[in-house]
């Protein structure tokens, strides 16, 4: 266990950080760019990783548990999440026809 | 004495209210009566104010309570009898119940009687506090009070749009007058802090003759006179006063209330006297109206127009001789103009009465046969009028003459062919109504009646007056006794004192002159005027400068155009174009404004949530980037 | 104790109303009411007089409950208002006698009009004053929205909308002075009295309590809405906005504004002065050729209220003095105006100016004394108003000669209008509606009494309230 | 934490009666169980107790608003009945899902960790995702839920991240010892703090639908089935709030600068927004979105006058707030059911026959308004004063001007009800017990205007 704290502190904090970073906005990016429902799940799947991925560095650089227990929450969270998105898309699949977002233009004004 | 001075005006009030409230169901006779007995109660009443106050030098003060009272002001309901009062008094009630016998049997037709002696009653009343007030603001309640009764009286036979145009139209002139009246009454209280009249003189006759803001009051106090005693600018409504009925004519429009404004200024002498400015402006007007009015009078062919034209002529003259600084003159041409206007009144309106309501002399012509008694009553009214001794008329003119040739040849000259006139247009009344051949349309009209005698007593009293009222004070040719000037004294010598004109008395010639020059005319312009109309066919068109002043001067034509047109169209670009357009156009635009940005602001929810994602992510950068960076 | 019942009272009787229980009984509870809280009134009065002229008050604090002490005082200013509401009230209640607005909701609203009216009168602490001053608006409102004529909605809205934007610019000033107070802050009107602003500071502070007032009052050009809302709404709510409810923005003009923003109404009265008085001189001239009698109304009293302001705005204590007095009168004489209106309306179903005539031939005494009103309303000499509009042009004409004289033309314009409306409703030939014109009913007649009443005991013996008064306007 | 396990359970029971197709006992069940958590969420009153190492924090504040919320998912229950007339089965689902929604919601009003926030709001949003789609053959309804799931989880993404940040920094995701950190640092703040905070912040603002991530809102709200707005419009959005005032409050308010003026740009744009665009809208229940929205604003006003007077007022005002808002969706509901619009005729002359309701309605409308002597008045007055306390004037005078707009929309249905002549001819009729909770709502709305300062001063 030691070592492996030891191993994942030989790279720098910032490299984390940085990489999540980049990742959470590939995440918003795809959530923006993409109109496809399926893809833009998956982007937001993205954007919550990086957040575990940040939380696991900290946890780890600190010694601290209470990030990666914090971790295992998102990760239930997140398949809740998943699971509701999809019934969704299927409902509204069945109404609509399709998954593209810009579809849903019912209700505006 | 108090007491008497309280009952003055408890009395008429009382009489207004009683008639007033019963008129329904009092019966038409009664209230002629009672109004009556009121008004004859209230003369026995001033007479012993009037011996009182002529006996004793001292003047009756009556306080009654506070009116207008906080911090440091006090405007007292409070009356004062002193001798110009009492003299008013007597005017007031004699001439009122004359007037008031006289209307029993004139109005004995109409079904608004009951309404109409409630209103004379009134009238009087107001008139009273007009007379007795101690303070200004109480007189500008009678002021106003008697505009009112006028306002009703004009205007009594009501369903006749035109009699209500000229009841409206004299309060309104009166109205501007009063405005005019109202800032003189602040100006006084500013200066002196007081609207006792005593009071106010006493502090005024310390001040510097010639004082800018006695100028400014007195000026003002003016306007309002001009207003009720129907002066240049504001006479016009006087004439078209004359659509009351005659006995209204003849108290208020003649008599009585027309005459407020000389009053006022004689109660006020000490300030106009300090004030030369004003005097001249007065003169002037005063000339003006007198020479327009006569001028006018001598084309009119409505005998009740003909005699109020002279009565604006009349007032002009009182006018000047207030500007002349001889206000007892003033106060004695009043009296004895009282007594014989009142007369031609009520004999015009034997007249009309005669002729069941005839008011155009062209229609008329040789009633002396048909309605002799008036006829003789007409005959001495017109002589006391035209200054013809030994009647009253040219003993108080004579006064008059006197003081302008004091002031100065031309004035003099000016004064008397205003008096001069006055005999023209009454000589060409008299000649065209009583001795010209009657009209065709007279013949036709068989049922010509005197008048009652409760009409005609009432004028033979008036007749006597006008008869013998000039003795009370004889020119200074033939006694040294001035009677009239002596009783008045004690109100006007400090203004006279004031005054300080040189008393350089006219040499004995000149006072010949004014004596006899004009009674030769007098009797010169008779002569030519009864050939001139009576033996006129008919009376011809006027035309040219004539038909100038048969339409008096345009006067009216001129208000309208410069006055009452513009202030209707102006109240109609009010109305429609900036209270509707401009002022609510903004203040609805304000309100679609804001609807109109609710409408485009729902627009930014599109529906599309790709749009609403590209919102979020922006406005979070935009918020990271000013937080971190700046 | 009085002051609780004065507002305890018409709150109650307003909300058995809402019940609707009483059925066609409503008018009589009404009025039975609201004549026990004119008694309640008088009492007060007495009580008020009696303490020499000690300020009648009430004060609870209870700001761990409302988190607003309860502070209300009755001085001099206040008792004539309470005076005027109260002697009005049962007036305007007797006075409706139209089936189609013969409703329980409708006396209840009135009742509780009443109460937020007193409220706004009596009370002493600024958010107290602020919600009386909201809840007066909505009776009014809902009287004009619900029974009033054609396109009432679009009215009545812009006129809620339009105070309500006039109160809320008050409620920022309140706020903002609450600021400026001493901590702790405090709302009660002596905190308000005792902070001595300096002038930059009034200067805003005046434009919002003035913006607020304006509207309220109305003040030109602030009144746009109050022809049409005077035109749709039924009589009773012209009455009740006329009569009382414009003089609640003149009492917050004497409550507020000069007390704390004296140095502007000393210093800036060239600003605006000239656009009060342009006001007075555009209602007036606008009334002469109003072709419609109830809009005439509005632009008389438009005219009136005008000087009226101009009379509290003048820095003289005769001219607030007077204008005072003017604010009872004013609500008498207008009520009265209204009366008279509705009389003529009911009976012939039109108030064309033109189209009305000969009615004093038909009905004298309706005539004698719609005449009455008309002189009050000219302010004639013994009527109420004279005193009034007299010490206020004195006053102004001691501030500023011109503005006195300028304002001193509605004098002639008063009378060209009112003599001319007069002349055209009352006399000449009787026109097509007029004919068979009912004279005034008993009922009607008793109407008027209170009216008659204050117009001659006002006019004739005005000193018991100015002598009443003059400890308030120092 | 008792009322947390009573809740869940009764949902648990719920399911349970709904696996055995009974619909009965359902609402009975559940009224008592609301109850029973109301009365149990009461205990412990001023004793502030920490559970699982200060992961729930019951103390007053806690406790206050979870009473409310409690109170107010009860008043839904009891318009359920009526909204779901025409459905045959136990819908135990729904039931179900509204208690565990209510759970999240009372998680987060006492979260003593981040940790528990997350878990909270997330329990909170899931199961608000499925209610907005819960009919399911409606269109609208689904289009609503996708809308709310997009947004939410992408907005939920953000907050995780947010999280995340904070946590590197202070190195603890527990308040207090976050506060003790801003304390130590408040000299020097890393950057990566204030950015995690700005993220939470953000993530909060949009879960309370406050401009400019308010856009969610109008369209959920109205594409949702209207109970299920009535819900999220209240619960949701007030559980929101008292989350991220105890966030703030407890962790951040010595650092006032860092967020300060963002949220009072966000208060501002919201209150304007939110009044503005329902100034236009004809659709009544959009209108009552965009009221909400509005009121986040105010209600943000609240979190920027960070002080102890504060969250007293806070929860006066979202007391008042849920009150009118459930009373004027209720009345709404009912309308609905009648006339099968939510256009604003639907209400034309609904005085005439249902008194009541109008009464009701139009009190709840006037409150909204703010508009004395209701309790809307007392809650818009006691925040502009503790808000103007602390030199907030040019904000409070934006919300006045914002409550001075919103008036107009707020009368119209009065209007509507009162002036203009009704379209139907009979009387909406509604149980008993609808009637009573309506017009109990109406005189609660008076009676807390008359008292307001129990309240106040409770916490």
């Amino acid at each position: 266990m030691g070592t492996t704290i030891a191993q994942i502190q030989t790279i720098p904090l910032q490299y984390y950080i940085l990489f999540c970073s980049a990742l959470f906005s590939i995440g918003v990016i795809g959530v923006l760019a993409k109109r496809n429902a399926l893809v833009i799940f998956m982007s937001v799947e993205l954007m919550l990783n990086s957040a575990n991925l940040l939380l696991t560095a900290f946890s780890a650089y600190r010694n601290d548990p209470a990030g990666q227990i914090f971790v295992f929450f998102i990760m239930v969270v997140a398949a809740a999440e998943v699971a509701i998105g999809l019934a969704l898309l299927v409902v509204v699949y069945r109404s609509t026809k399709t998954i593209d977002i810009n579809a849903l233009n019912r209700l505006k004004w | 004495m108090e007491l008497i001075s309280i009952l003055l005006l408890v009395f008429p009030f009382l009489g207004f209210l009683i008639i007033g409230l019963l008129q329904k169901h009092m019966n038409r006779n009664v209230s002629g009566i009672l109004g009556s007995a009121v008004i004859c109660i209230n003369l026995v009443l001033s007479a012993i104010l009037f011996w009182h106050v002529s006996s004793s030098n001292q003047t009756v003060q009556t306080q009654l309570f506070d009116w207008v009272k906080f911090a440091d002001i006090s405007i007292p309901f409070a009356i004062t009898v002193d001798r110009l009062s009492a003299l008013m008094l007597m005017i007031i009630n004699g001439v009122g119940l004359l007037i008031h016998i006289y209307s029993i049997g004139y109005m004995k037709e109409d079904e608004g009687v009951n309404r109409f002696f409630a209103y004379l009653n009134l009238f009087v009343f107001f008139m009273l506090t007009l007379v007795l007030s101690s303070n200004y603001l109480m007189l500008f309640i009678g002021w106003e009070g008697v505009g009112l009764c006028s306002y009703l009286l004009i205007g009594f036979w009501y369903k006749d749009h035109a009699n209500n145009d000229a009841a409206k139209k004299a309060f309104i002139m009166n109205r501007i007058g009063d405005l005019g009246f109202l800032l003189g009454i602040f100006m006084l209280y500013s200066t002196f802090h007081s609207l006792n009249i005593s009071e106010v003189l006493a502090k005024a006759s310390v001040m510097p003759s010639g004082d800018m803001t006695l100028f400014f009051i007195t000026l003002c106090l003016f306007i309002g006179a001009t207003g009720k005693s129907a002066q240049i600018p504001l006479f016009t409504w006087l004439p078209d006063a004359m659509a009351g009925p005659t006995p209204v004519s003849a108290l208020i429009h003649a008599a009585t209330m027309v005459t407020a404004g000389i009053y006022l200024i004689a109660r006020s002498s000490v300030l106009f006297v300090l004030s030369p400015v004003t005097m001249n402006i007065i003169l002037v007007v005063g000339a003006a109206t007198a020479l327009i009015g006569g001028l006018v009078a001598i084309f009119q062919n409505d005998i009740k127009k003909i005699l109020a034209y002279s009565t604006v002529s009349q007032l002009g003259f009182l006018f000047m001789a207030l500007g002349l600084g001889s206000f007892s003159g003033a106060m004695f041409h009043l009296t004895t103009h009282a007594f014989f206007k009142a007369l031609l009144f009520l004999a015009a309106g034997s007249v009309i009465h005669a002729l069941s309501g005839e008011q155009d002399i062209r229609n008329m012509g040789g009633l002396r046969k048909k309605i002799p008694f008036t006829f003789a009553l007409f005959i001495i009214g017109t002589i006391a009028i035209s200054g013809i001794p030994p009647f009253a008329g040219f003993f108080s003119k004579e006064v008059i003459l006197t003081a302008a040739f004091e002031h100065g040849l031309g004035m003099g000259i000016i004064a008397t062919v205003i008096s001069l006139m006055t005999t023209i247009y009454m000589f060409r009344l008299l000649f065209v109504v009583f001795f010209k051949p009657e009209s065709k349309a007279l013949k036709a009209n068989h049922h010509v009646h005197e008048s009652p005698k409760v009409m005609t007593y009432p004028m033979a009293v008036l007749a006597i007056l006008s008869m013998i009222a000039g003795f009370v004070q004889l020119p200074k040719l033939f006694s040294e006794t001035q009677g009239f000037d002596t009783f008045l004294l004690p109100v006007f010598a400090k203004a006279t004192g004031l005054a300080a004109v040189s008393e350089h008395g006219l040499d004995v010639q000149t006072e010949w002159m004014i004596f006899l020059v004009p009674l030769l005319v007098i009797a010169a312009l008779i002569v030519v005027s009864y050939k001139r109309f009576v033996n006129a066919k008919e009376l011809t068109e006027a035309s040219g400068f004539s038909k100038v002043l048969a339409n008096k001067f345009y006067f009216d034509e001129i208000y309208d155009f410069c006055i009452v047109k513009p202030l209707g169209f102006i109240s109609d670009i009010f109305r429609e174009f900036v209270d509707q357009t401009i002022i609510n156009g903004i203040v609805n635009g304000v309100g679609r404004g804001t609807l109109f940005v609710g409408k485009r602001l729902r627009r930014l929810q599109t529906g599309n949530v790709g749009f609403y994602l590209v919102i979020m992510v922006f406005s979070i950068i935009a918020i990271l980037f000013f937080n971190i960076i700046l | 104790m009085i002051i609780v019942l004065l507002l305890v009272l018409p709150l109650l009787a307003s909300l058995i109303l809402f019940t609707g229980k009483l059925g066609k009984h409503s008018r009589e509870f009404a009025l039975i009411v609201s004549l026990l809280e004119f008694g309640v009134a008088l009492v007060a009065g007495y009580a008020f007089t009696f303490a020499n002229h000690k300020i009648l008050n009430l004060s609870l604090n209870l700001k761990q409950l409302l988190d607003i002490d309860i502070i209300i005082n009755i001085d001099a200013v206040s008792l004539l208002m309470i005076m005027l509401t109260t002697l009005l009230v049962p007036v305007i209640i007797a006075s409706n006698n139209n089936r189609k607005v013969r409703n329980h909701n409708f006396f209840g609203l009135i009742l509780l009009m009443q109460m937020a009216l007193i409220g706004v009168f009596t009370a002493s602490e600024m958010i107290l004053f602020y919600i009386f001053w909201e809840l007066a608006m909505i009776p009014i409102f809902l009287i004009t929205a619900i029974w009033g004529g054609q396109n009432r909605l679009k009215i009545s809205v812009k006129f809620l909308i339009y105070t309500v934007v006039g109160s809320f610019a008050m409620l920022i000033a309140i706020l903002y002075l609450y600021t400026l107070t001493p901590a702790p802050h405090s709302f009660s009107f002596d905190a308000f009295y005792h902070l001595k602003l300096p002038y930059s500071v009034q200067v805003p502070v005046f434009l919002a309590f003035f913006l607020a007032f304006a509207i309220k009052i109305p003040l030109f050009p602030f009144h746009s809405w109050q022809a049409e809302t005077y035109n749709v709404s039924p009589v009773q709510g012209s009455m009740l906005l006329a009569g009382i409810m414009l003089k609640m923005g003149l009492y917050g003009i004497i409550r507020f504004i000069l007390p704390i923003c004296p140095d502007v109404v000393a210093g800036g009265s060239l600003i605006f002065l000239p656009l009060i008085l342009f006001g007075v001189i555009y209602g007036a001239i606008i009334a002469i050729r109003q072709p419609k009698l109830k809009k005439m109304i509005a632009f008389v009293s438009l005219s009136h209220v005008g000087i009226i302001a101009l009379g509290l705005l003048s820095n003289n204590h005769y001219g607030i003095e007077g204008a005072i007095l003017q604010m009872f009168s004013h609500g008498v004489n207008v009520v009265g105006f209204f009366l008279c209106y509705q009389i003529i309306v009911i009976r012939t179903g039109t108030d064309i100016i033109s189209d009305l005539g000969g009615i004093a031939s038909a009905a004298p005494k309706f005539a004698t004394l719609f005449l009455v009103v008309v002189l009050a309303n000219v302010a004639l000499p013994l009527t109420n108003s004279f005193v009034g509009e007299f010490l206020i042009l004195l006053g102004l004409f001691q501030s500023n000669i011109y503005i006195a004289v300028i304002a001193g033309l509605t004098i002639i314009l008063g009378a060209v209008y009112m003599l001319r409306m007069f002349q055209q409703v009352m006399y000449g030939p009787q026109t097509a509606v007029t004919t068979n014109f009912r004279d005034l009913t008993v009922r009607e007649m008793l109407l008027f009494v209170p009216i008659i009443i204050s117009i001659f005991l006002v006019g004739v013996y005005p000193s018991f309230v100015l002598q009443m008064l003059q400890t308030a306007v120092k | 934490m008792y009322a947390i396990i009573t809740i869940s359970i009764v949902a648990i029971i719920v399911l349970f009666f709904g696996a055995i197709e009974k619909k009965a006992p359902l609402l009975p069940v559940v009224y008592v169980g609301l109850s029973l958590a109301f009365i149990l969420n009461l205990v412990g009153w001023n004793q502030s107790v920490h559970y699982y190492n200060e992961m729930y924090i019951a103390d007053n504040f806690s406790i206050a608003f979870n009473g409310v919320l409690i109170f107010t998912t009860l008043l839904v229950f009891i318009f359920a009945p009526v909204y779901y007339k025409p459905v045959k089965r136990p819908l135990e689902d729904i039931y179900a899902l509204i208690l565990f929604a209510l759970v999240g919601s009372l998680i987060m009003t006492a979260f003593g960790n981040l940790l528990m926030l997350f878990v909270g709001i997330e329990t909170l949003s899931l199961s608000l995702y499925i209610l907005a789609g819960s009919k399911k053959f409606d269109p609208n309804s689904n289009e609503a839920a996708m809308k709310y799931f997009l947004t939410g989880s992408f907005a939920s993404g953000f907050l995780l991240f947010g999280i995340a940040l904070l946590y590197g920094a202070s190195g603890s995701m527990n308040l207090e010892a976050i506060k003790q950190y801003v304390i130590l640092n408040q000299a020097h703040m890393p950057g990566m703090l204030t950015i995690g905070l700005l993220l939470v912040a953000i993530g909060m603002t949009f879960k309370i639908g406050a401009a400019p991530f308010h856009f969610w809102a109008p369209d959920v709200y109205e594409g949702s089935p209207t109970l299920i707005t009535t819900f999220m419009a209240t619960v949701g959005k007030v559980a929101a709030i008292a989350a991220f005032f105890r966030l703030m409050s407890s962790s951040f308010a010595e650092v006032e600068s860092i967020w300060k003026l963002t949220l009072t740009i966000f208060a501002v744009a919201t209150i304007l927004i939110g009044n503005l665009s329902a100034f236009y809208q004809d659709n009544v229940k959009r209108m009552f979105a965009y009221s909400g929205i509005a009121h986040a604003g105010y209600m943000l006003i609240a979190v920027i006058a960070l002080k102890q007077q504060a969250a007293g007022v806070l929860l006066l005002y979202s007391m008042s707030y849920t009150i009118a808002t459930i009373t004027a969706f209720a009345v709404l509901i009912l309308v609905r059911e009648e006339t099968g619009t939510f256009s604003i005729k639907a209400f034309n002359g609904l005085a005439k026959h249902n008194p009541r309701e109008a009464f009701a309605m139009t009190i709840a409308m006037l409150s909204l308004a703010g508009i004395p002597p209701l309790v809307g008045f007392a809650a818009k007055y006691n925040l502009f004063v503790s808000a103007i306390g602390q030199g907030n004037l040019p904000l409070v005078i934006v919300a006045i001007i914002g409550s001075m707009i919103s008036v107009y929309f707020y009368i119209r249905p009065v209007i509507a009800m009162y002036a203009k002549l009704p379209s139907g001819t009979a009387a909406i009729d509604s149980s008993s017990n609808y009637k009573k909770q309506i017009t109990l709502a109406a005189v609660l709305m008076i009676l807390l205007g008359l008292i307001p300062g129990v309240f106040v001063n409770l916490i």
